[in-house]
């Protein structure tokens, strides 16, 4: 149990280094850059000349699909992993279940490519 | 349907290509195109239109050069001096004396008219280029400054026939 | 903010990030014209800009350190050109290379070209030539890492954007 | 079970058809003057919906210098300075119809020698052009290898560019009724006329070996990769009856399908004495684009390499008076620029310059289409297709 | 296990600080990144009570994916960058504490009532056991699960397709 | 290409438009600018001049305020002209048609060749000529506030009258003439 | 020694490999790709161009920063840290040597999934608080990419886990010392050509770009970043490149492992292999950025979608049944 807890104190540690890293170079760069905005400068950049139009508009529906693919696919994933650890004391039972799953979602993906969702013209 | 044949993926043509230069550029025995600039120089071809050099002596102000000059950024001024015969008894010369010959090498386009056009083989091109500036003002090479670049011109090459 | 424009900086500390300003320059993907050719080839395998420590890397002003005029600047570009100069980071620098953007070169009587970039924004290093050679763009690079590397940074960043002439 | 395998059976797959599309507002993107993929400052207004161009209205002019007005107040050999500066990728054969057409209007014959010279240099430039195009085209695709290949072996034809004329690419060296009499380096260049160097036969049969074994390569490290055949084929497929409507010229109409080469066509150069293939393409997309220049390359070399073999001796200057003018007349002379086919249209009322003097230029034409065929396009597919016209902003713009 | 408690309570602290905050940011993408920060702390919850499996999966669909998509449905739902007034529809607060009141208060019941102060202490679960159990004990509603996910596929492309009849419901 | 193939073509082109002149090897007819739009239907219809070259204009004036004026007296007037060729030999024709300079108008080629388009484009910018029924007639290059139309020959370059000629500056006693010139040529 | 002095001691050592690590990647990159393309690449920089990225570090630190009016200012300025924070916690699962490991996961590989996923935020909300239409339409790409990758990335490592019968990094190296041939050689190439195409993906690199293609995109979701934030991204690519490397090592190619070398002495040579390994794999992918093309966007989704999960998902059904079978 102490282990367990170690382990992620430990993860915590790292992740925290990333934040630690992050803030320490962003203070030795206040220290030594110099700041000088101009309205020129904090313009949005468009290729040099004036920004047309908002930040954004909308975009392609398209990256919404592939979202929703990843979610689902992604839950699958999960299921696969605890199913792979104990492969071998499940034996046939656990590998047919699985395949079952797996051909159910691949019967999505299927329907994805059939109507022409992951296509773009 | 087409027939199978095996081949080989093209990348991996690329990926040979690419890894190849790297044994090239890394080993001695192969040409090295590089030349390290500050420390070594390439050599320039004689003809190579690098700067324009002056040949004081013999420029007699004629002002052919400004006058066909595309951009006007030669600068002449001179005045006309007498004298003295060469020969005692002959007659007393007069000769133009240039006070002010300036290329602003800022404007200049490195056509070589002004080149072609000198009747008396004053200017010549030289295959230097290295003078360039902090400032704008300097880009502008005096009578001097021109004179000092008549050193670096080199002989013409050979001719194929 | 704003230490270094206050109190400055010691002197061995100052050096070292001279030197990486000098050896480290990011230049940013901007070629005009003919000039633009030539800076290609000095990035080629014979001149090879890189050696100097000149990454052509970025096409956005945000990460560049560098900007090459490289050709002639016309009126209508010429808001553009000011506006990305902006929108680079301090410490910026400019080379103004050729004789188009040092003063307009052979089109100094035309109707559309500018006379000059530095009637634009300030310009370090003057490059001649028409297109100069790549040699002749990397000795400006040389010579404006002399520059950099005797600089004070104090003085440096409490520059104010000089209006260009 | 085995009913549900097939989809098309599966009563919920084999519904009407789907499209996923939700009306979007399209969103204007500028993309240049400043951009990398459009070799300079070429200014693109398009509309986009997502990644898919609706509509692209090319901005021009930002490399506008106002050349025809310029070529008014100039003589003929300043003229001949200033347009070498168009097409600055391949400066010696934008020299050729100004020279040439200066030439019919003064009746004068060029020495055969001149002739030669000419047309090897003007190879040249086609070479160096196309390595120029090698290497920015897979740049712009995002192969980033093949521009410092190109720029090592274009090199090597620059050094003989410039060991003949002086000018890595702005030569100015031809003369009308041949090519320069004298490039000036040394006191004694007056007293004997200046041919080509010493060396340089030799030179160049070298150096053209290179770009052969350097067009080898390009086939196989551009050419080759299959990342590149499916970015390029089939993409950005131009219809001969639309190219020759806006006037597309050389090696995008060839890849149309157009057998058009001015080289084969007209006599402003002897090229009927060599014997070379002008590559054709079948489809008009973005590899027969490709494919034809890289072909083009060793076309030339070719013809280079005859032209050494067979140089004729003799004058390289033919006479004319010292102070150039040109009597009254008008003509139109056109040659094969490496862009495509490059015009002056001389109007000279007998001055020391042109009354007024009309420059065609192949970039112009070419990009002219670009409105056309973008549209429907995606927005990677917009850097291919303008990665693969190959156009100068100064031919463009002038 | 003092320290435990205490972290545990600020945990939770955190946790509520960063739910309230994705309800009341009117900046939609700030909301989504305050539920990041929720969802974290609900992973961070997990594994102290020793379930890292489900932490990670947390992590893995919820930051990374179910995040992801809502990102996505914002971008193209032309929401405007920086806050937007519309978010802050004041008149419904009445009934959104009662609901939310009301959840609490279910949620809570049912804990009671199944737990009551029963204290649950285990050695954690091992994923090799989950899956064990996942595949035999719970294995109807694991494949139940693979249709659940398609119906969600299907439902979503068919969603966000353009359906030529539903436009025009929508334009009356 | 072929010597016979040319003249029969030019022969054929100067059968069906009776101002036409073969000068320097450059076929040129000239039409009223009434017919300019139909002179092009036909030459793309019967004479497979398919290849759209150029399109410009010319500035006729006596009296130039840059370079040189024409040596003979001319009628001021805009001289439309443009440039079709074939893609298979080097067969082409230049049209040509003038308009006045008090209101200058013709029809535009869009609808014939689409290429026309920027050409009549940059024609309308540098000589201030309205294409009629043109899609797009906006300034091709210059800015949009630039004023003026460069190509006129009524137009100044600044730079020139601003900065004074450094070959104006005469050395005394050196005139150009008593130099010796080689005797090359002439 | 106890918990908390190892852990501060693991922490301040990888606090100094990471970024080391990284600017050794990036001089690999930038020498590297330099002699490919016939170049000596930096030189002039001193020691013959060999300390070239510690002159990019200390000038980025003096770079101003820039921070455009129309920005989401908070998560604009965050947004690197996600990215940062998510790869130097990968560190944690990278076996050195059986000991030599920040901490060996139970759930070692599930982690690295888990983790690495939180990188898309990063880089999802730097391209849209960044208010610029480039950027947007990068950090969309980014963020479409990384999430079509990400499957065949998950599945391909389900392959190693089926096989070694563990998630923890050190048990899969020691399963494959057990085996006696690194997994890609015993029934796992096909996973491993999958984790390496998803792994470039992952870290945005050609020929899988387009989301910071330079010549469509400018510089993609980076476009606004300028200064020290620029060099944070930048810096976690190459640490990303670093950790992607180093896994595909451990999981696919026996790790700190090499045959004939007595295991006793695996903390001395362990690390060398595995940084030796690590580098070898970065220098593949380095000499095929610089000979590659980059993908179309909807080219790049049809592979992932199309091509790798199918094929991975295959993979998995092959090796549960050669593991059930025999």
């Amino acid at each position: 149990m102490i282990s367990y807890f170690q382990d992620y104190v430990t993860v915590g540690a790292m992740i925290g280094l990333g934040l630690v890293l992050f803030l320490v170079f962003i203070s030795v760069s206040a220290l030594l850059s110099p700041k000088k905005p101009t309205p020129e400068k904090v313009k949005t950049y468009e290729c040099g000349v004036d920004p047309v139009g908002g930040g954004w508009s909308q975009t392609y529906v398209r990256y919404y699909i592939f979202g929703l693919l990843f979610v689902i696919f992604d839950v699958e994933a999960v299921f696969i992993f605890p199913w792979a650890l104990n492969l071998e004391n499940l034996g046939y039972f656990g590998l047919v279940e699985m395949f079952i799953f797996i051909f159910i979602l691949l019967l999505g993906l299927i329907y994805a490519i059939r109507k022409d969702v992951l296509k773009w013209e | 349907m087409q027939k199978f044949k095996p081949k080989i993926p093209g990348f991996l043509t690329g990926l040979k290509i690419v890894i190849g230069n790297m044994f090239k550029t890394l080993l001695p025995f192969f040409e090295n195109p590089n030349v390290n600039y500050p420390f070594e120089k390439e050599i320039l071809a004689p003809r190579t239109r690098g700067v324009i050099a002056l040949d004081s002596e013999a420029c007699t102000s004629c002002m052919l050069c400004a006058r066909s000059c595309p951009d006007w950024c030669i600068y002449i001024e001179g005045h006309k001096e007498l004298q003295p015969p060469s020969k005692p008894g002959g007659r007393q010369r007069s000769r133009a004396v240039l006070d002010r010959f300036d290329i602003d090498y800022a404007l200049c386009m490195y056509c070589g008219i002004c080149v072609e056009v000198c009747p008396f083989d004053a200017l010549f091109w030289s295959p230097e280029y290295e003078y360039s500036e902090f400032s704008m003002g300097d880009m502008l090479h005096d009578k001097d400054r021109l004179d000092e670049w008549l050193k670096t011109v080199p002989e013409g090459p050979g001719l194929e026939s | 903010m704003g230490v270094i424009e206050k109190f400055g900086i010691p002197k061995p500390i100052s050096k070292i990030l001279n030197w990486a300003r000098a050896y480290d320059m990011w230049y940013f993907q901007f070629g005009l014209a003919c000039c633009a050719i030539e800076v290609m080839a000095a990035s080629g395998p014979r001149h090879d800009f890189m050696r100097l420590g000149i990454i052509p890397l970025p096409a956005s002003p945000r990460q560049a350190d560098l900007m090459v005029v490289a050709g002639t600047v016309t009126d209508k570009m010429a808001p553009a050109v000011k506006r990305l100069y902006d929108q680079m980071p301090e410490p910026k620098y400019v080379i103004s290379m050729g004789s188009c953007s040092n003063s307009g070169g052979p089109y100094w009587d035309s109707y559309s070209v500018t006379k000059g970039v530095d009637q634009l924004i300030p310009v370090d290093v003057y490059v001649p030539g028409c297109p100069p050679r790549p040699e002749a763009l990397q000795e400006g690079i040389v010579l404006l890492q002399k520059k950099i590397k005797g600089e004070d940074m104090k003085e440096k960043w409490r520059e104010k954007d000089i209006e260009p002439v | 079970m085995a009913q549900t395998m097939d989809p098309n059976n599966m009563p919920i797959l084999s519904e009407a058809s789907v499209s996923v599309e939700i009306e979007t507002e399209d969103m204007t993107l500028n993309i240049g003057p400043q951009h990398p993929s459009t070799h300079g400052v070429l200014r693109l207004v398009a509309k986009i919906n997502g990644e898919k161009i609706s509509s692209v209205e090319p901005v021009l002019g930002y490399m506008h210098r106002g050349y025809e007005k310029l070529a008014e107040v100039r003589t003929y050999p300043q003229v001949t300075t200033l347009v070498n500066r168009i097409d600055w990728v391949s400066g010696f054969a934008n020299e050729i119809p100004f020279i040439a057409g200066a030439e019919k209007l003064m009746e004068i014959e060029v020495p055969e020698r001149a002739q030669y010279i000419r047309l090897i240099l003007t190879e040249m430039a086609r070479i160096s052009s196309h390595f120029v195009f090698n290497g920015a085209f897979p740049l712009e695709i995002g192969a980033l290898t093949p521009i410092f290949l190109a720029m090592e072996d274009r090199e090597r034809v620059l050094d003989l560019l410039e060991s003949v004329t002086g000018g890595r690419f702005h030569p100015n060296f031809n003369r009308i009724g041949g090519v320069k009499p004298a490039a000036g380096a040394g006191p004694t260049t007056k007293k004997d006329i200046q041919d080509l160097p010493a060396g340089f036969y030799h030179d160049t049969k070298v150096a053209m070996q290179k770009v052969l074994e350097a067009v080898d390569r390009f086939e196989d490290l551009i050419g080759g990769n299959e990342v590149f055949q499916i970015r390029t084929k089939n993409v950005g497929v131009l219809p001969k009856e639309v190219a020759e409507e806006y006037g597309v010229s050389g090696p995008i109409l060839r890849a149309s399908g157009v057998e058009f080469d001015l080289r084969k066509q007209s006599n402003y150069l002897p090229y009927d004495k060599f014997d070379f293939e002008i590559p054709i393409g079948e489809n008009g997309d973005c590899f027969d684009r490709w494919s034809v220049r890289t072909s083009e390359m060793r076309e030339s070399a070719k013809i280079i390499l005859q032209a050494i073999e067979d140089m004729p001796s003799g004058p390289i200057q033919a006479k004319v008076p010292k102070v150039i003018k040109v009597p009254k007349g008008q003509t139109y002379v056109r040659a094969e620029n490496p862009k495509g086919e490059m015009g002056y249209y001389i109007i000279s009322e007998g001055g020391l310059g042109p009354y007024r003097l009309k420059i065609r230029t192949a970039s112009f034409s070419n990009i002219s289409i670009l409105p056309i065929m973008l549209e429907g396009a995606l927005l990677p597919d917009l850097i291919a297709i303008m990665g693969s016209l190959d156009f100068v902003l100064g031919d463009v713009d002038r | 296990m003092e320290a435990i408690d205490i972290f545990s309570y600020f945990l939770l602290l955190l946790l509520l600080l960063s739910g309230v905050k994705v309800v009341t940011t009117s900046n939609v993408i700030h909301a989504a990144i305050f539920l990041v920060f929720t969802l974290a702390t609900t992973a961070v919850l997990f594994i102290l009570l020793s379930a890292e499996f489900v932490a990670l999966v947390l992590i893995l669909v919820y930051i990374g994916a179910v995040i992801v998509l809502f990102l996505f449905g914002v971008m193209i739902t032309r929401a405007p960058l920086g806050p937007n007034a519309e978010l802050d529809n004041d008149q419904n607060k009445l009934m959104a504490a009662v609901i939310s009141l009301s959840i609490f208060g279910i949620f809570t019941y049912i804990l009671l009532q199944t737990f009551d102060s029963t204290v649950v202490i285990s050695e954690g679960t091992s994923t090799k056991l989950l899956g064990e159990i996942l595949l035999s004990r719970f294995v109807f509603p694991f494949e139940l699960v693979s249709f659940v996910l398609l119906g969600a596929l299907i439902g979503g492309i068919t969603l966000a397709r353009k359906d030529n009849a539903l436009m025009d419901e929508d334009q009356i | 290409m072929n010597q016979s193939d040319q003249n029969e073509f030019v022969n054929s082109i100067q059968s069906k438009f009776q101002n036409s002149s073969v000068e320097f090897d450059t076929l040129k007819i000239e039409v009223d600018s009434q017919s300019w739009v139909d002179t092009h239907k036909t030459l793309k219809a019967e004479f497979d001049l398919k290849f759209f070259n150029w399109l410009s204009a010319v500035d006729w004036d006596n009296d130039v305020k840059i370079g040189d004026a024409p040596k003979e007296p001319v009628t001021p007037s805009f001289e439309i002209i443009s440039c079709l060729s074939k893609t298979n030999s080097d067969d082409l024709v230049i049209s040509s048609t003038k308009i006045s300079k008090e209101d200058p108008q013709i029809d535009s080629l869009v609808e014939v060749f689409g290429g026309a388009n920027w050409h009549e484009r940059e024609a309308y910018e540098m000589f201030g000529i309205n294409f009629l029924n043109h899609p797009n007639l906006k300034k091709l290059y210059l800015p949009d506030a630039y004023e003026g139309n460069p190509l006129l020959k009524s137009f100044e370059l600044i730079s020139r009258e601003v900065k004074p000629w450094p070959g104006e500056v005469d050395v005394e006693g050196m005139p150009e003439d008593n130099i010796v010139v080689s005797e090359e040529g002439s | 020694m106890s918990f908390s002095t190892e852990l501060l001691i693991k922490v301040l050592v990888v606090l100094a490999t990471a970024p080391v690590m990284a600017l050794g990647l990036t001089l690999l990159e930038v020498k590297g790709s330099a002699w490919m393309q016939r170049r000596p690449g930096p030189l002039h920089v001193g020691l013959r161009g060999f300390i070239f990225p510690l002159a990019t570090a200390a000038k980025y630190l003096q770079k101003e920063t820039i921070i455009p009016n129309d920005v989401d200012e908070p998560v604009f300025k965050w947004a690197p840290a996600w990215v940062i924070a998510a790869v130097v916690g990968l560190f944690t699962i990278i076996p050195l040597s059986p000991t030599l490991i920040v901490r060996d996961l139970e759930l070692g590989v599930f982690f690295l999934l888990a983790i690495s996923s939180i990188s898309t935020i990063g880089v999802l909300t730097a391209g849209w608080s960044s208010a610029n239409k480039f950027s947007l339409m990068g950090g969309l790409r980014a963020a479409g990419q990384l999430i079509a990758y990400e499957l065949p990335l998950i599945l391909s490592v389900v392959g190693v886990v089926i096989q070694a019968e563990t998630m923890s990094t050190v048990g899969i190296v020691e399963k494959q010392i057990e085996f006696g041939f690194p997994f890609v050689i015993a029934g796992q190439g096909i996973a491993f050509i999958i984790f390496m195409i998803a792994a470039t993906a992952e870290m945005m690199r050609t020929p899988f770009d387009m989301p910071i293609g330079e010549s469509e995109l400018t510089m993609g979701f980076f476009t606004e970043y300028s200064g020290i934030r620029f060099l944070i991204f930048y810096i976690s690519e190459y640490i990303n490149l670093f950790v992607m490397c180093a896994i595909a090592s451990t999981l696919f190619l026996g790790g700190y492992h090499v045959p004939l070398l007595p295991t006793e002495w695996v903390n001395f040579y362990g690390p060398l292999v595995l940084i030796g390994k690590t580098f070898l794999l970065a220098f593949i992918l380095i000499a095929i950025r610089w000979s590659f093309p980059r993908f179309r966007e909807d080219q790049l989704q049809t592979l992932a979608w199309k091509v790798l999960i199918p094929l991975s998902l295959l993979n998995i059904m092959a090796t549960a049944i050669m593991k059930v079978v025999f």
